[in-house]
């Protein structure tokens, strides 16, 4: 699960049941020390990974009962909730965001613990063991977690699996195409950027298309001549602009290291190469 | 014919780049259309051409397609350009939630997973072409039921939804069922057909 | 060795989609690498196996690549035309992104796109002609560099990739602009020939 993340000796802390964790500084929030509750197991660097490394709240709990060595069926309701809570505390006073659904979770919880407490004619204790309902939960979902595993090891296309195909030969076809109006593809692009602005995770330059094509054109040319004079690369005809598209065209391909600028001698010829000739 | 019936389904499969079912191949000849049969005993004569080369014949849920040997995956991943994205845990669970369970809903799917999952990880389902809408339920809303398709099926070179793995069954459910009551939740207890 | 080498080679030629160079697939094997004479002897042992096959070996200046056999393109034509041209909004997005962020490599769009891109995907808009491999990143695993083409602008109507619509407004454009060295100005009397 998160072990590959994380670096905490769990391996000691496996076989004893309840594993005792000396108090952890943590972080420093809002001036005052965060520390992780005695009795949470989770290694304060898989904080961090949470998120990333549990698939939800009940992915958790598993590894939550897990990590008592404790098998489903006998887990403690009060005990899991309060670890469950802990972290989520502490995840806030981390300014972690956290998902909604860990905090739903974590309401079913305080109110089952309650439910626990309350006192129950005896001879139905068994009935109406507020319990089973989580359990049930807990192993559903396991089902489906190992079942997930299971497939994430079938051979797939592209990871085990490599599809074998040869290049066509020339050939035309009648079919007419279907049509696919130019807005089109622009919609489609706006749509991505959207969805990408969305998840803030990128911002996009649009460079000049010149330069992009330029760079394009620069980079087909090398296929054939691996080696290019620089100032072959300009077009008198083209004018200052096209002087300048073609020189961002070159800074843009060096900077991402598909081009190396060589001079053999000084004020000799300046040449453009490939990084690596594949010949 | 002056082309050998296997040249032409080995060139067909080579140049589809994704499975070919025996009635796409029947339909490629113009007059003089050979049989299912001649076109079975001409793959099986790839099939055994395959034992000296680098490639298998390999059946999966839309067709045939020709695939590079499994015991030589390893040199060509080392050609592959780049690793293929791994698919986060949402993803698979929520995906074989919906192979195991198909047609499910994605209210069902979150019930399951204790989580909400997300518009973004259903589109990307749909948009590899391995989850369809196949209906809605009958309920309040209208949820659409979701299934898997043949190309689920392909990419993970299958040909049918039974040779996935076992879905691990409830473990000591017997035990529990002594012990707890048991509230049937909506329709999932029902044994799933697979197809 | 356990595979023999023409068998390796195969594999390799009919999984990538591009030609292949000798000096790439020496790199392949990790110890015992196979000598040049080694892999041109294994090479002519492919091809001689063609006769039989719907495939042949061809030299082309980067390097070797097997393809189906020129006098079986009949059949090839037909299977396309059977298979239905539709193009699906990740195929519409795939493509947008190639031509407005050229060259660019598949795990660039990936990681925009948020999804993955398949390979089927890429070889559809590669054999539709308005993609191509321009080169290799210079990052591990060498990922090809994706550009559109000529049939490209060809279909679209167009004569150079600055006559694609600008892109509707984005929140960033406007900061983005300010950062864009020259501009040069639209219908500009002294055109720029770029080709």
């Amino acid at each position: 699960m998160v072990d590959t993340k994380t670096s905490n000796p769990q391996k000691t802390e496996e076989n004893q049941i309840y594993p005792r964790q000396e108090e952890m500084f943590l972080a420093t929030v809002k001036g005052k020390e965060t520390v992780l509750p005695e009795d949470l197991y989770v290694p304060p660097n898989a904080l961090e990974v949470l998120l990333d490394s549990f698939a939800g709240p009940l992915d958790f709990l598993l590894y939550l009962i897990k990590k008592q060595n404790l098998d489903i069926l006998d887990i403690n309701v009060a005990k899991i909730t309060e670890q469950y809570t802990s972290y989520i505390e502490l995840m806030d006073a981390m300014q972690v965001e956290l998902a909604g659904d860990y905090l739903v979770m974590a309401a079913y919880l305080a109110e089952l613990k309650s439910r626990m407490l309350l006192p129950r004619p005896q001879e139905e204790t068994e009935e109406e063991d507020p319990r089973a309902e989580l359990i049930k939960r807990l192993q559903e979902y396991q089902r489906f977690k190992e079942a997930a595993e299971r497939i994430d090891k079938i051979p797939r296309l592209d990871r085990e699996t490599f599809a074998a195909n040869a290049k066509l030969p020339e050939f035309t076809t009648d079919t007419p195409l279907i049509d696919i109006p130019l807005e089109d593809l622009t919609f489609a692009l706006a749509e991505v950027m959207r969805r990408a602005d969305q998840s803030q995770a990128h911002l996009i330059n649009f460079e000049e298309l010149s330069t992009r094509e330029r760079m394009t054109q620069i980079l087909e040319r090398m296929k054939t001549e691996s080696f290019i004079e620089f100032t072959s690369l300009f077009i008198a005809k083209e004018g200052k602009i096209g002087v300048v598209v073609t020189f961002l065209a070159i800074l843009e391909l060096l900077k991402d290291s598909l081009i190396e600028i060589v001079q053999s001698e000084e004020f000799g010829p300046i040449h453009i190469k490939g990084i690596d000739e594949v010949h | 014919m002056e082309n050998k019936l296997s040249e032409i389904l080995e060139a067909l499969l080579l140049s589809a780049s994704r499975p070919i079912s025996i009635d796409e191949m029947i339909k490629v000849f113009e007059d003089q259309k050979p049989t299912k049969e001649e076109i079975r005993s001409a793959l099986n004569q790839i099939d055994e051409g395959c034992i000296e080369r680098g490639i298998e014949l390999k059946r999966v849920a839309s067709g045939y397609r020709l695939q590079v040997k499994q015991s030589l995956s390893n040199y060509v991943a080392k050609l592959w350009e780049e690793r293929p994205q791994k698919f986060s845990k949402a993803t698979l669970e929520t995906l074989s939630l919906i192979a195991y369970k198909q047609p499910i809903t994605r209210g069902e799917i979150e019930e399951i997973r204790g989580v909400t999952v997300g518009t973004q990880l259903m589109r990307g389902l749909m948009e590899r072409g391995w989850v369809k809408i196949v209906g809605q339920r009958d309920v309040p809303g209208r949820p659409s039921l979701y299934s898997t398709t043949k190309e689920f099926l392909d990419y993970f070179g299958l040909q049918h939804l039974r040779e996935l793995p076992e879905l691990p069954s409830l473990p000591d459910l017997d035990s529990i069922e002594l012990e707890l009551p048991i509230e049937p939740p909506e329709g999932n207890e029902n044994p799933q057909t697979l197809n």
